[in-house]
């Protein structure tokens, strides 16, 4: 059987860490670094990148539009 | 006496309310003092800062370009200020975030680990107030019973109860002030 | 209860006009003037002295609700900064027209357009000869302090129903948002009605009361005849002021050979020059206009008698420096430094400045 | 019964009232601002009210209704009447203001400052002269001037698609919280003007009431701008701006009324 | 699979469009204009009129819009961006002109632009980003502010008897037979993102028509302006801003929906 | 076709706009200009050349339309008269700041507030100290016939493209009320789009045509900095204006003694003056600035070396009076005479002041 | 039986001749003057003054408040 | 030559066309010529009036006070005007309401009886045509070809068959003016 597979680039540098995208995603892949980048902002990552579905949810919320999102179909 | 002060860091570490307290504690000693923030549309995450004149005489420009101390707290704020002090003035900065160390040699040079020691006493917003403390320690300018006198003046009534702790966390700011150099 | 305090100079003004028994305000946020209403909102003046304060759609509305409520006779006052007061030319030409009293205040920012948000005096031109239609001026005080800004509350409205003119208050970004510490007068009580009824009864619309005859408040004259009249009162209302209400400061003039004029702010900046000047051994001195209408034309050209050249110092490419050339019938050089676009001298420039233009020119 | 024994002051029953003042009107003969003012008068003096109002005039034909009005008054910069008397009203809260306005300058200019009074309900009354062109400037094309009627800046008649049509700003402020009563009458004939009366009475009681805003709109002719006689002028009123301005109460106590 | 394998440019779903500009948003993290800007240009780019649009910005947090929409725009005084827009449409009649405001530069200062260009039905488009504030000038209450919400100028609360009650200018320009198109969506979470961007894809394509203008507001959050955190913010909006300004459609095709 | 005709100011300066290729006209009616969009709308332009005319809901929209379409390459124009161009100070400080091309029509009428509908003079300090806000100015052509009406509207839409700035044209209720022979020009062609797309695809804001990189209009700098070399550009302009573009004009100045200085309506009226003190004996000349801003200050420092002493005649109570002083530097006397709030002078009485102030004085 | 009798009172040196009067009048009284007055109007007059009822109608439209309404109770 | 003249009566009697057509008649024998009326609110039934300028030379002021010619239409005109001729100036007046008549004796003085006359040619649309015409015969500065061509260039094309009637007016006109004094 056929499985979606996604990921995410957060573009770190330009992440605000304004947490938006963390709940928008329903399959909670989204966490928020420990560290900063050069403005001081924790930024996002994916915590739990097997469960990302590429569905872009977390893309499409995010003010700055600093989230590229990749989808496969992957065989099991 | 006269003393030219620029404190600089990020919107929000505290830099217009630390300057408003060292301002009123001059007020209770009776000197002259102001007060100039730099103002912009906020664009959270940009940097503040603010000019502090305490003076025995009536003050003329609030402006200034060059200072007697600086109180540095980012690194955009070490590359825009160091350069600014008399020389024999004295800087006093957070390493915390700072790559660049000051690097003049005809300056004081204090450090003072104000966000560390915030952290380690469980309230990082009393972190200006450890600054504070440390910038005390390097310029004792103003009385410690002026700066809790200018402290109530400058919290409204309601907030008075956090007193003690502001106290508390200037007096670890001047016990914890680190002597770089001193010329 | 007169007081200590460590304000803005926008807080300051603020609540010395509560304390001066202000009875109403009227004013739209802009850049870097918002704390006027800001801190009235906060101190609920309808509370302290029932003084009413409210927010209006726009900078133009704000003007008329205060030509409304002047008309009746109450103490009323607006606040903005340099694209709002632009906005509210056709109000402030009207006030004048109508001779109504009021009080506004303008923190000036840097233009043309939006512009900066920072300190800028490039709207003297606009202050002093009437940025709206027509023949008319305003009363125009420049505070140099957190203090004036307070003080100067009472004094335009005192020459607000004195000449029955609106009265501006020229601060600029600088002034209103720096903290000073100010000396806050003790409350005065706002006028009962029945004390405006007996004060302002003669010309203010609250009514009829007590049957007496209407009042009228109007700029219009639909006969030139008529308008002529209206404007040579007015007219004669200025020569009155530049009489009886002229107000400057001079700094160290007494030995000066080198005379600095400078208001607001720049008066400021250019105190420190002189102090610098004179380390350096040049007898510099300082006078600040406090009124910048009406202008302090005699006392320049007497100091014409003593100095051999004139710098104005102004955060603008040169406004005033034409009235005082005006004021010394190009007696002595007169020169001008400024900067602009919301960037502030620094004592040391207009040093530089001095010596280039003045001393060694 | 000779015409004397009737003319005699213990007969009058119809006087005008003394808040209009002697000042002959400077409205062209027919002009329906006559009445309208009038109305407004005999109502502040039916209410016992003359001590307690202050008028706004505006810039339009009614400029100079402070010469006509025998009460307090104030003349507004074009559009701002009721920015005035928001502050004559917010200083002054137990007295009667009332500003008196046309259609340019209520809907046009005057946008903003309309909507936003009404929106905060301040305590006060407007009346609203419709009569769907600019008189006082020589009759150039309203907010409100009809589809393909003609005026000076519409000389072919307002083109609705490059124009705009004509805006009902009573009906658009009505729906706003802080109005509590709107009515839209004229004054062409008898019937009209006793009608017209009764609701500028509501208005001012209103007043009292402190409950937001009442506004009064008269469709009115302009027979200058309109260039016909007074009579052919409310005839076309009522033929043309009746359809299209409906006549009645739109909002009662706060409440729309229903159609 | 490895996330090597999938981060591969022929597997890329998403990518912010080349209409937005490399420059940083200059607003704060979690301020729903970045959102909203992007969906704009998103439409822009889908509908391959990048060559033809023209876009104002106001003057509110947005001022800067032009550093970030990479298209052909304008900087307004505060509150006219629809005459600025009138005057580019106008001249251009063919062209894609819209305008990006905020609440106090649309519904305060800009009232009467607003109505008038609503009314003369330009064909324009109007994204409106109602925050409850003006977050600019730091937090001062706007003509949309909710009852009891509190602002720098109404810091114990909206006092709705005192400053009015929040405006609907949304509702109300609806009623202008100008308006052609009018919804009312959000953009705090994916759905609704989704179904915004549908309404200002609709909007835009409408200006083909030049059937009159269309109009999207956005409810969207000042968290800075608030003093909530951007997440708490959304959620606040949720919880009280969408009760009193209720998403959908408003009017399509020029016809107003029923409810 | 080019055409005599007898036309009123107003309108001839609204048939010049057809003819001159102008892409849209913004306004709001009022007196005594409405007739310039009455024109406009009844010869329905949009038909004879495409041009757009639109009757505004008020002036702030008006000169807001205007910088719409200003700012993406068209000739547009707007008219007022002085409270309506009060209200418009802030959007032509923003057409100033953002350097936008544009022409703006004051047919000034007697002020403060509403004022008169009489002719006047007294928007002069507004127009060329700038009303608006910040350190700007305005190319100012002051017309003195139904001719120049006309023909100022090409030589004012030359100097804002050339500029790229607002131009005023600075004229008053008599010249816009009065009819006058005018040889109207032959019809321009408007721009295409195409040509606009070439000539002004470096800034104007049509869409990224052929892919271009964008462009913007904005008078926004928020770094100091930026603002300060915004305004300097300024600055740049207005003294190039001042060296390539001014305009004056001497009548019987050869031989004079003594010196008028008018514009406009004043210019008219003076003229005469000029003749009937000709006839008493006295030598006196008439110089006429034409643009107003920049001022002919060269010309009149020129003139001290001839003339015993200047009268400024101006239909107001003594503004550009300021200017000529500055001018000739208090090298000779300069006196001031006007009427005010409509009333127009009379040949005879402005040769009274003559004779009292300047040549018994 | 009791008649209601009226009478109006133009004030012809302000009446503009308008005629809104006219048509107000249910009973057909008033007529407009062949002279004019001072300011060049032909003005209001009761041309059938038998029929008026006093009933105001023609006061309470005109433009100008120029009518003064009279009536009495007349035993026929 | 130059000739200054006022036309002064009330708004609706076509005070402002006569002008025009006069100013329009000089440009036909191409004369400079200049029309500057009074403007006001329009308060119907108030006065109106224009100051019309012929010359051969460039006119400098649009703008008089006093004048070669005066036609006056109504009362308020007769006392407004009168004094503001020249010795030896011409008044020309229709007497139709006029209580007062004008008592200089040092100007040129004709009646025309242009109410009546134009009543009696049953169009008072053409009185002021009847006045032209007698202004014509007692000042012959334009020639009748030329006030034909200006009445040509003042109506509206739509109205040009209107110019019989009007000419023929101007002729009754001149026929019927009626001398008063002259000196
Ligand atoms: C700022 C400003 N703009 C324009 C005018 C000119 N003006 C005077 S009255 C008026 C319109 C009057 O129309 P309306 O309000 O309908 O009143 P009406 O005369 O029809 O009663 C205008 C545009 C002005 N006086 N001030
Ligand atoms: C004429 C004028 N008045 C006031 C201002 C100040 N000002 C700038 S933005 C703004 C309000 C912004 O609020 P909003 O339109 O809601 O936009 P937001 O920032 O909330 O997106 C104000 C009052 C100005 N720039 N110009
Ligand atoms: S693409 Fe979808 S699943 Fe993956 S992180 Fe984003 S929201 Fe979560
Ligand atoms: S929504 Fe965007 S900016 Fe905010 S935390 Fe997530 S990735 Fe960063
Ligand atoms: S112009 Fe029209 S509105 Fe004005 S007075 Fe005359 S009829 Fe009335
Ligand atoms: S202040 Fe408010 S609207 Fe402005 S950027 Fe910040 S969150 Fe957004
Ligand atoms: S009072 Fe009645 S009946 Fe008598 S004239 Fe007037 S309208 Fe006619
Ligand atoms: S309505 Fe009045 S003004 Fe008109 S004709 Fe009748 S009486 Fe005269
Ligand atoms: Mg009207
Ligand atoms: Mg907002």
């Amino acid at each position: 059987m056929a499985k979606i597979r996604g990921a995410i680039v957060v573009d770190t540098e330009k992440c605000k860490g304004c947490e938006v995208c963390v709940p928008a995603c329903p399959t909670e892949v989204i966490g928020m670094a420990k560290d900063v980048n050069g403005k001081g902002y924790h930024f996002a990552f994916m915590a739990n990148p097997e469960a990302c579905t590429g569905c872009s949810n977390c893309a499409i919320v995010c003010p700055d539009g600093v989230i590229s999102v990749f989808r496969v179909k992957a065989d099991e | 006496m006269t003393e030219e002060i620029i404190i600089a860091g990020f919107g929000g570490q505290g830099v217009l309310s630390m300057g408003k307290i060292l301002a009123y504690s001059g007020i209770m000693q009776d000197q002259e003092v102001s007060w100039m923030p730099s103002y912009g549309p906020e664009m959270r995450g940009g940097t503040a800062n603010v000019t502090v004149i305490l003076s025995d005489e009536r003050i003329s420009s609030p402006y200034l370009t060059i200072f007697d101390t600086a109180v540095i707290l980012n690194q955009q704020s070490m590359d825009k200020f160091e350069k600014s002090l008399k020389p024999g003035g004295t800087l006093i900065y957070d390493p915390n975030g700072i790559s660049h160390h000051p690097t003049r040699k005809d300056i004081n040079i204090y450090r003072i680990e104000g966000s560390r020691l915030a952290a380690e006493m469980g309230n990082t917003k009393i972190f200006n107030m450890v600054i504070l403390g440390g910038f005390l320690a390097a310029r004792p300018i103003v009385k410690i019973e002026n700066v809790i006198e200018g402290l109530k003046k400058s919290l409204p009534e309601r907030y008075h109860k956090l007193i003690p702790l502001n106290q508390e966390a200037i007096t670890k700011g001047m016990d914890s002030l680190e002597t770089v150099q001193t010329i | 209860m007169a007081e200590l305090k460590l304000m803005k100079g926008n807080e300051a003004i603020a609540e010395a006009a509560i304390r001066a028994g202000v009875d109403a305000y009227f004013g739209y946020p802009i850049t870097p003037q918002s704390e006027v209403i800001e801190y009235l909102m906060s101190e609920q003046p309808e509370h302290r002295t029932g003084m009413v304060v409210l927010q209006a759609e726009s900078e133009v509305a704000a003007i008329n609700m205060v030509y409304g409520a002047a008309g009746t006779g109450k103490k009323v006052m607006t606040s903005s900064s340099s694209p709002g007061i632009s906005l509210k030319q056709e109000g402030i030409s009207y006030l004048a027209g109508a001779e109504l009293p009021a009080v506004i205040l303008n923190v000036v920012r840097g233009g043309p357009g939006l512009g900066t948000i920072q300190p800028s005096q490039a709207d003297y031109f606009q202050s002093v000869k009437g940025g709206g239609h027509g023949d008319y001026r305003l009363y125009v005080l420049a505070p140099a302090s957190v203090q004036e800004m307070a003080d100067f509350v009472d004094d335009a409205f005192e020459m607000a129903f004195k000449y029955k003119t609106p009265v501006l208050i020229l601060s600029d970004g600088l002034i209103g948002q720096m903290m000073e510490k100010v000396l806050l007068k003790d409350q005065k009580a706002r006028l009962t009605d029945k004390e405006l009824q007996e004060r302002h009864g003669d010309w203010a619309t609250f009514g009829r009361v007590g049957g007496r005859e209407r009042n009228i408040i109007t700029s219009l004259d639909l006969q030139s005849e008529k308008m002529e009249n209206r404007v040579h009162r007015l007219m004669a209302k200025y020569k009155r002021m530049e009489e009886e209400d002229l107000r400057f400061e001079k700094i160290k003039c007494d030995d000066a050979d080198y005379l600095i004029v400078a208001y607001g702010s720049s008066a400021r900046i250019a105190q420190k020059t002189v102090d610098l000047a004179r380390a350096k051994g040049h007898k510099v001195g300082l006078l600040r206009p406090i009124t910048l209408f009406p202008y302090p034309k005699k006392e320049l050209m007497e100091m014409t008698k003593q100095v051999k050249g004139i710098l104005s110092v102004e955060l603008n490419m040169g406004q005033m420096v034409e009235d005082i050339r005006l004021a010394v019938e190009h007696k002595v050089p007169v020169e001008h430094f400024g900067r602009t676009g919301g960037i502030i001298h620094t004592p040391e420039e207009i040093l530089k400045a001095l010596e280039e233009k003045i001393i060694k020119g | 019964m000779d015409i004397k024994d009737i003319i005699k002051p213990e007969n009058q029953v119809y006087k005008k009232t003394d808040l209009m003042t002697e000042n002959a009107l400077s409205y062209c003969p027919g002009c329906g601002h006559g009445t309208a003012h009038r109305l407004t008068m005999e109502v502040v003096e039916e209410l016992g009210i003359k001590e307690d109002t202050i008028g706004v005039a505006p810039v339009g034909c009614s400029v100079l209704a402070y010469d006509f009005m025998n009460v307090d008054m104030q003349q507004a910069a074009h559009g701002r009447a009721p920015a005035l008397a928001t502050g004559i009203s917010r200083t002054w809260p137990d007295k009667y203001v009332f500003t008196y306005q046309g259609d340019g300058d209520l809907a046009a200019i005057g946008t903003a400052e309309t909507i936003h009074a009404c929106n905060r309900g301040e305590n006060i009354v407007i009346i609203f002269i419709n009569n769907g062109i600019y008189g006082m400037t020589g009759g150039q094309m309203a907010p409100t001037t009809l589809p393909g009627m003609r005026s000076s800046t519409s000389p072919y008649g307002r083109d609705v698609r490059s124009m705009g049509s004509p805006i009902k700003i009573t009906e658009l402020i009505s729906n706003l919280p802080g109005v509590y009563f709107v009515s839209r009458q004229a004054v062409h004939t008898p019937k009209h003007v006793r009608k017209a009366k009764k609701a500028i009475k509501q208005a001012f009681e209103n007043v009292k009431l402190k409950k937001g805003l009442s506004f009064v709109e008269i469709v009115s002719n302009c027979n200058s701008g309109w260039k016909m006689t007074p009579n052919d002028a409310n005839k076309w009123l009522e033929e043309n701006m009746l359809d299209f301005y409906q006549l009645g109460d739109i909002k009662i106590d706060g409440q729309l009324v229903q159609k």
